[in-house]
């Protein structure tokens, strides 16, 4: 991070309105897929349930804060600032469960 | 907390003075803050789950539940309802994207008319997260309906605080839009606006982002 | 961009802005005043938290004493614990943050300077809210860990625990407020130059400090707001009957807790670390891995929360985890001794004060290292958990590292801050009272543990082999009583009638020492371009300087810089003169300060059972918070 | 002022820190937690020792370092600059390393022992139940069917099994004699175990609670009797009798059948009492064992000073056991001494049941050396003057004044005169207390 003022953050390319559009489907597609799983009961019943929508929900959570959020494109001293905390805050939740006999 | 946040607004006239980075303060205060908030929500949702199960009295939220004296109490959460809800806010973080880039665009073709207005987008994103309130506010109500109070066990303790602490992120977001819009109405934003409309745009769509968790993690995974 | 030696530069010890009086200091946004306000605030309360210490070591000093009674022992170590971290450690070192970060990085000032006197004002009014109740005999009587359920409803009934709840959270806000603030400022206001790792060694364990800020304080948030629902709204987080999981309580407040304790150390640490190399006429020993131990310690500081849970029964896979962790962080600790020494080793060294307390923290923390690596033991330290070896182990790291690295700080920066020095003579006095007086306190509590002594006992029995040892420690505290009225005494004379400093009486490195002192209130009259770690001895101490790598931009700066003979102003200009925008005095920040205080007081009227008094509070407060807050915003910074 | 010099100061440092360290050798520490006395310390002490010496190595090296560049490099007028070095990345490699290195050494021993620790314990101990109460201890042998308070019996030589819970707060249960403790949990059952060693018969010790837990943690102790198994099985034989001796409890003897065909008390036993009793009650009543009290040592013995209550003690000596029992047992005295509503005496009409009793089992009371959790010595004195106001002699206790007149700090106000108990009842209460061997 020697210098950063090369890349000022008016430099930066901007997600465009198509791909705002195609954001907002695929969201709305995941969430539908979600709820559809979540009235299958032989699906909840498997394994493969909790992760499939931990997976799907993480897609989307990545989706909003790459595109809309548009650290994709920001300054990586964004991305640092969210993605350090983002990282330990997940690692404590994971802890958390694991203490608490819940993994 | 969000105290910290929005009191950046007008701190400093960055333009007019030397920053190292070309980024504005207000910006790089602002994603401090969400990576702070990841904790917090990271606590709220881990007492939620740890909590999961270990109420000794229902209501539950997944299961029918019947009280020693013979009450019968349903499974609480409604998910048609909160489906919708979720749906609402998500598309809500679209407008906001919108809304941005119409700010950012004023003038430019391909932004005139109704799509291209920002007052349109930020209309239709306070309106969104105030339909979101709206569920939530149904919600609540019915659960205490149905039984469940703050009070009544660990889960309604840990729900409603959970929910209740995002619902009030959201009720903080669409004031800040409101202020927004009216500014908009009053004087028009413009492309020198646009920081300001951003920085509030992280925060909205970061109160979505903790939504699709809250939505996968207490509503949807038993 | 003028080179350093081009700022004006001032012999005078005139305060800089000119402006007094109570409405200037309830209105200012120069983050040098609100440091010194953050200063005279933490050492009125290390006044106070000292003498609890005192009234506690009495009670201590023989068996079965009937000074005070169990109740109110109860409530002075709670306040002993929670003043010293919360009220102490944490604010003297935000005082350094406000006085120093903006200097060291070349800045007029912090990022958000109203920002920053809303922290003050929050943490001043949110520690007399927790402070204030000692006088009607309701102080929190929790512990400064408050463990439920013994803090909740149920068993800690009274107003007692309203207040620690609340006030925690208070000055949780005050925290994070100016955590934002400091990481926005050292991101964003560093003199052209100046990149990370070129950072004064401070200023870059402050940045790690403000991130573990930013991340712990929002758990302890949770945790708090859980209990506090509990308390006041009836909620089961914490409530035994309904299930709740008293472990989660600690879990949670041990998240922070650990990281809370490096919050506390590390701007000792950078503090030393400017010492140090001053005083040794070399630069500091291996900077890079300073740095990355640091963020090391900060990063691993977040995995090893659970060591202070040893006896609750995790098992023995979560104990093991925690223990190995726990130990890692002595990794880059022992770095940063190893390296202090080699600082020091091969150079010139000269013992004012201020390098005494440095060399102290390093002697000193280690002691209390080691006894933190045999907690990190779990079979070991169930012999240890909450008896007076811990109390020796955080003794020795908070007072033997924060305490005196924060000491060597204020007699290092003194003379900047006042534009004199503090006596020497006086300080060595401190010093050698204070390093005898805390070996003799805290060293005995090794014993008095291991033989047996629980902490946090008002009283003990005959005859358990633990007299001499308590009557020791006690002896030792009123040595220490006698080492800060010394130092209190010093530090107000010497503010009027100390001998007068230069610029730069240290011969130091960093930026701070290129402007007068005290600094005027725009810091630099023009911005510094920065030629390396030590612009400073770039430009007086070339041939010192001779061996480190400079850019061919960097020295060329250095050789402009050496072209222009050095000129002394004897005229402060002002900032208006010099054309240079500040920001305008504001109220503002108070008043929502004070709008947030009584917002959170409405709760204990609830608790006293008014309730529309209550809401009244708390709508009003809210009202005023929200109104002053809006104005604010819309007002102008300068 | 003197000026002071580090040459001349750090050498009294040392010499004062090497006295202290001396005084710790020499004296006599009766709550040492260097003992060896059972396995877990043992773990424990191998652990301390290790890391002592590491530490003190690690300890002398970087002091030694220190002083020694402290002295070798003080500023000299006039000397030669000091060499510019900005760091030695072997010079660093290295002491990142070592520590490292010596860290492996107290980390494996760390792990084994933690898991050895915490492996179950073997079926056949001894199961004892510690309940935490505010602020006092309820021990309770569910393969006996002994429930007593604030005196802890423990066989030599076998390895007892302790489950952990708590009716309040926190607590923690630590004899620093036998090893680490282990906190009572809400909500949760916890476990330790340990096998104190043979050479441990007819030992004393102290115990105490190390959780704060309100304002009589300090005054939450307990004491523990390591003795011979023979000793063991002799006094839970008499203990889970109701209690002996007493002409005034020769009423409740004659019951004694019918204690037998009583159901064995109800406890709510987290461990199934599995092992059927060594002795099953018996009618013959055995013989009542209880630690010599000559055996305690001076340090077993409380010396918490007496309240300022007053007391006729002339009462003492003619107390009437007999008089006493109908004070407690009668129903109409209810209202003055509603004692059997807080307490269990076995054997007695109770109103309460062990597992709702708010204060400690009083069925073998005059069989204890201690009492208050081993605040007060148990004597005909110190008993009238607690139950004349508890309160005034263990700051927060939940047992009430019960002496006519008597201030009650807890609920700051005086029992009515008429209500109370005056110091002639009081004297029948303590006889027959004392009776119940
Ligand atoms: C400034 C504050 C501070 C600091 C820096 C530390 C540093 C450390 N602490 Fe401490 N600690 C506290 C403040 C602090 N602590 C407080 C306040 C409590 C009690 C809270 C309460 O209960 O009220 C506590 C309690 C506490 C416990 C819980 C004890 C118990 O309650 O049972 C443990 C257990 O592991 C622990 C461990 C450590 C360790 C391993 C370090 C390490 O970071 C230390 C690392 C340093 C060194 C090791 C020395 C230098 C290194 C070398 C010279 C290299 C060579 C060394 C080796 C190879 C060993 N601490
Ligand atoms: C930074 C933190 C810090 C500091 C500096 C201290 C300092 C001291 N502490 Fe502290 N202590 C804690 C943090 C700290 N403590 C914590 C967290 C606990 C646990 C609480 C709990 O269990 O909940 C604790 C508990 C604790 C106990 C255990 C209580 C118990 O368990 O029952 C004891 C007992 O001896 C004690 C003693 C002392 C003493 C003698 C000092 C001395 O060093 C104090 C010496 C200082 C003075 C005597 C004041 C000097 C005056 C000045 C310097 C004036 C300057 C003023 C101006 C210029 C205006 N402390
Ligand atoms: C409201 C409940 C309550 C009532 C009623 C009560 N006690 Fe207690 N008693 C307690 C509690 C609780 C303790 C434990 C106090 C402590 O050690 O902190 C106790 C302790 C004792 C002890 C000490 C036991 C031991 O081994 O430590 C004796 C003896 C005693 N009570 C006798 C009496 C007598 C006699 C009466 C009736 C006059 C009585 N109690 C009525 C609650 C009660
Ligand atoms: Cu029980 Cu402390
Ligand atoms: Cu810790």
């Amino acid at each position: 991070m020697s210098n950063d003022r090369a890349h000022a953050d008016h430099t930066h390319e901007h997600p465009t309105w198509k791909q705002y559009k195609w954001v907002a489907l695929w969201l709305f597609v995941i969430t539908v897929i979600e709820v559809w799983a979540y009235y299958i009961p032989s699906f909840v019943a498997s394994k493969a349930f909790v992760p499939a929508l931990l997976i799907m929900s993480a897609v989307k959570f990545t989706v909003v804060v790459m595109f809309y959020m548009h650290l994709k494109y920001d300054h990586q001293i964004f991305r640092r600032l969210f993605g350090g905390p983002l990282l330990i805050a997940g690692a404590t939740v994971v802890a958390f469960l694991f203490l608490f006999g819940k993994l | 907390m969000s105290t910290a946040a929005t009191a950046g607004a007008h701190e400093a006239h960055e333009h007019t003075h030397y920053t190292t980075t070309g980024l504005h303060h207000r910006k790089i205060a602002m994603w401090a803050f969400i990576g702070s908030e990841c904790m917090l929500f990271g606590s709220l949702i881990t007492t939620y789950l740890v909590y999961k199960g270990r109420s000794v009295a229902g209501p539950f939220p997944h299961e029918a539940w019947t009280s020693p004296d013979g009450k019968a109490f349903p499974a609480i959460l409604d998910i048609p309802v909160t489906s919708a809800s979720t749906f609402v806010l998500l598309m809500s973080s679209l407008f906001m994207v919108l809304a941005l880039a119409a700010v950012e665009n004023k003038g430019k073709p391909g932004y005139e008319g109704r799509l291209g207005s920002s007052k349109f987008w930020l209309a239709a994103t306070a309106a969104a997260g105030a339909t979101f309130l709206g569920f939530q506010a149904f919600e609540f109500t019915s659960f205490v309906h149905h039984g469940l109070t703050i009070k009544t066990n660990l889960f309604g303790s840990s729900f409603f605080t959970l929910t209740g602490f995002h619902g009030a992120h959201v009720a903080v977001g669409v004031l800040w839009l409101m202020t927004m819009l009216f500014i908009d109405i009053k004087r028009g934003l413009g492309p020198k606006d646009a920081l300001n409309v951003d920085i509030m745009a992280l925060y909205w769509h970061f109160v979505d982002v903790v939504w699709i968790a809250i939505f996968t993690l207490v509503y949807l995974i038993k | 961009m003028a080179s350093l030696a081009a700022s004006p530069t001032h012999a005078s010890a005139a305060s800089t802005s000119e402006q007094t009086g109570l409405w200037s200091w309830l209105t200012t946004v120069d983050h040098k005043r609100i440091g010194m306000l953050y200063l005279y605030t933490a050492l009125f309360y290390l006044l106070v938290g000292g003498l609890e210490a005192l009234v506690l070591r009495t009670q201590l000093a023989k068996p079965n004493m009937g000074l005070i009674s169990a109740e109110t022992y109860n409530q002075v170590f709670t306040m002993h614990g929670t003043t010293m971290i919360f009220l102490v450690v944490m604010p003297l070192s935000a005082a350094f943050f406000n006085y120093l970060i903006p200097l060291q990085i070349g800045a007029r000032d912090v990022a958000f300077p109203r920002l920053n006197a809303f922290s003050y004002w929050v943490y001043a009014l949110g520690g007399l809210f927790i402070t204030l109740p000692i006088f009607f005999g309701v102080a929190p009587n929790g512990g400064w860990f408050g463990y439920a359920p013994l803090s909740g409803p149920t068993y800690g009934g009274g107003f007692n625990m309203d207040f620690w709840v609340l006030g925690l959270q208070i000055l949780g806000i005050s925290s994070l407020a100016a955590a934002f603030n400091f990481i926005t400022t050292i991101i964003n206001l560093r003199a052209p130059g100046m990149t990370l790792m070129r950072m004064p060694m401070f200023t870059w364990m402050s940045f790690v400090v403000q991130f573990m800020v930013v991340l712990a304080f929002p758990v302890v948030t949770a945790a708090l707001f859980f209990l506090q629902f509990d308390r006041f709204f009836g909620t089961h987080f914490y409530e035994v009957a309904a299930g709740g999981d008293p472990l989660l309580w600690q879990h949670l407040f041990w998240v922070f807790g650990h990281p809370e304790v490096y919050i506390l150390i590390l701007p000792a640490f950078g503090l030393v670390s400017e010492v140090l190399p001053t005083h040794s006429r070399k630069p500091l020993f291996g900077y890079n891995v300073m740095a990355y131990s640091g963020i090391m310690i900060g990063f691993l500081g977040f995995g090893v929360w659970a060591h202070h849970m040893f006896a609750v029964g995790m098992g023995p896979v979560a104990d093991s985890i925690f223990s190995v962790a726990t130990m890692l962080i002595g990794i880059p600790t022992g770095v940063k001794i190893f390296n202090w020494i080699a600082t020091m080793y091969g150079g010139s060294l000269r013992f004012p004060v201020s390098m005494k307390f440095a060399i102290g923290l390093v002697a000193m923390f280690t002691i209390g290292g080691i006894s933190g690596v045999m907690h990190a033991s779990p079979p070991s330290d169930l012999q240890q958990t909450d008896t007076y070896f811990v109390v020796a182990h955080f003794h020795y790291v908070l007072y033997g590292g924060a305490m005196l690295g924060i000491f060597a700080g204020l007699y290092h920066y003194f003379p900047k801050i006042t534009g004199r020095f503090m006596s020497e003579r006086l300080g060595e006095w401190h010093f050698w009272l204070n390093f005898i007086g805390l070996n003799l306190t805290f060293f005995p509590m090794h014993f008095s543990g291991m033989l047996g002594m629980p902490r946090r006992i008002y009283t003990y029995d005959a005859g358990q082999g633990w007299d001499l040892f308590n009557l020791m420690s006690t002896s030792g505290t009123y040595m220490l009583l006698i080492a800060g009225l010394i130092f209190a005494y010093n530090f107000f004379t010497s503010r009027r009638n100390g001998a007068l400093a230069s610029n730069d009486p240290w011969g130091a490195p960093t930026l701070e020492w290129s402007i007068p002192s005290p600094p005027p209130e725009y810091n630099f009259a023009q911005i510094p371009e920065v030629t390396s770690r030590y612009p400073m001895w770039d430009l007086k101490a070339p041939d010192r300087m001779a061996g480190i790598k400079h850019t061919h931009a960097d020295a060329a700066v250095i050789a402009e810089a050496h072209a222009v003979p050095v000129h002394e102003e004897t005229e402060r200009r002002t900032a208006q003169e010099l054309g240079i925008p500040m920001p305008f005095p504001t109220i503002k920040p108070f008043m929502v300060a004070l709008g947030i205080v009584i917002l959170f007081s409405g709760l204990i009227v609830m608790h006293a059972g008014n309730f529309p008094l209550a809401m009244a509070t708390m709508l009003g407060g809210a009202a005023f918070m929200v109104g002053s807050l809006y104005a604010w915003l819309t007002s102008p910074l300068e | 002022m003197p000026k002071l010099h580090l040459r001349r100061v750090f050498p009294v440092a040392v010499l004062a820190l090497a006295l202290v360290a001396l005084a710790a050798c020499g004296g006599d520490y009766p709550n040492s937690t260097f003992s060896k006395n059972t396995e877990l310390n043992e773990g424990a002490v191998f652990l301390w020792d290790r890391m002592m010496l590491l530490g003190t190595i690690v300890f002398i090296v970087v002091e030694t370092l220190l002083v020694y560049t402290i002295f070798k490099f003080r500023r000299r007028e006039g000397g030669p600059a000091p060499r510019q070095i900005q760091g030695n990345a072997a010079l660093e490699i290295t002491w990142t390393a070592i520590p490292a290195l010596i860290l492996v050494f107290i980390t494996v021993p760390t792990v084994r022992t933690i898991f050895e620790n915490q492996r179950k314990a073997p079926a056949e101990s001894l199961q004892v139940e510690v309940i935490g109460h505010q602020w006092w201890w309820e021990f309770r042998y569910p393969q006996y069917g002994i429930v007593t308070a604030n005196e802890l019996y423990l066989p030599v030589g076998k390895t007892v099994n302790f489950s952990l819970r708590t009716k309040d707060v926190l607590h923690s249960f630590w004899i620093p004699q036998l090893g680490g403790k282990r906190d009572l949990i809400a909500n949760k059952v916890n476990h330790i175990w340990f096998t104190p060693k043979p050479e441990m018969d007819e030992t004393a010790l102290n115990g105490a609670c190390v959780e704060y837990c309100g304002a009589s943690h300090a005054n939450m102790r307990f004491r523990t009797f390591t003795v011979t198994p023979a000793d063991f099985e002799k006094w839970a034989a008499h203990q889970k009798t109701v209690a002996l001796g007493s002409p005034a409890a020769a009423a409740a003897m004659a019951a004694a059948d019918s204690a037998a065909k009583q159901p064995p008390i109800k406890t709510a036993s987290l461990i199934p009492a599995s092992s059927p009793a060594p002795h099953s009650a018996s009618s013959s009543s055995p013989e009542v064992w209880v630690f010599p009290a000559e055996k305690m040592s001076d340090f077993n013995w409380p010396k918490t000073p007496l309240p300022a209550t007053q007391f006729d003690e002339s009462l003492l000596a003619a107390g009437d056991a007999a008089a006493g029992r109908a004070l407690l047992t009668n129903p109409a005295n209810l209202g003055k001494a509603p004692c059997l509503t807080c307490h269990v005496i076995k054997g007695e009409t109770n109103y309460a049941s062990d597992d709702n009793a708010k204060g400690p089992n009083l069925t073998h009371v005059g069989s204890r050396h201690t009492f208050a959790a081993g605040l007060y010595r148990l004597d005909a004195k110190t008993l009238a003057l607690w139950i004349k106001n508890a309160p005034a002699m263990k700051p927060g206790s939940q047992m009430p004044t019960f002496g006519a007149g008597e201030y009650n700090p807890a609920i700051k106000a005086a029992v009515p005169a008429a209500a109370g108990l005056d110091d002639k009842q009081i004297a029948d209460i303590v006889a027959y207390l004392r009776s119940l061997k």
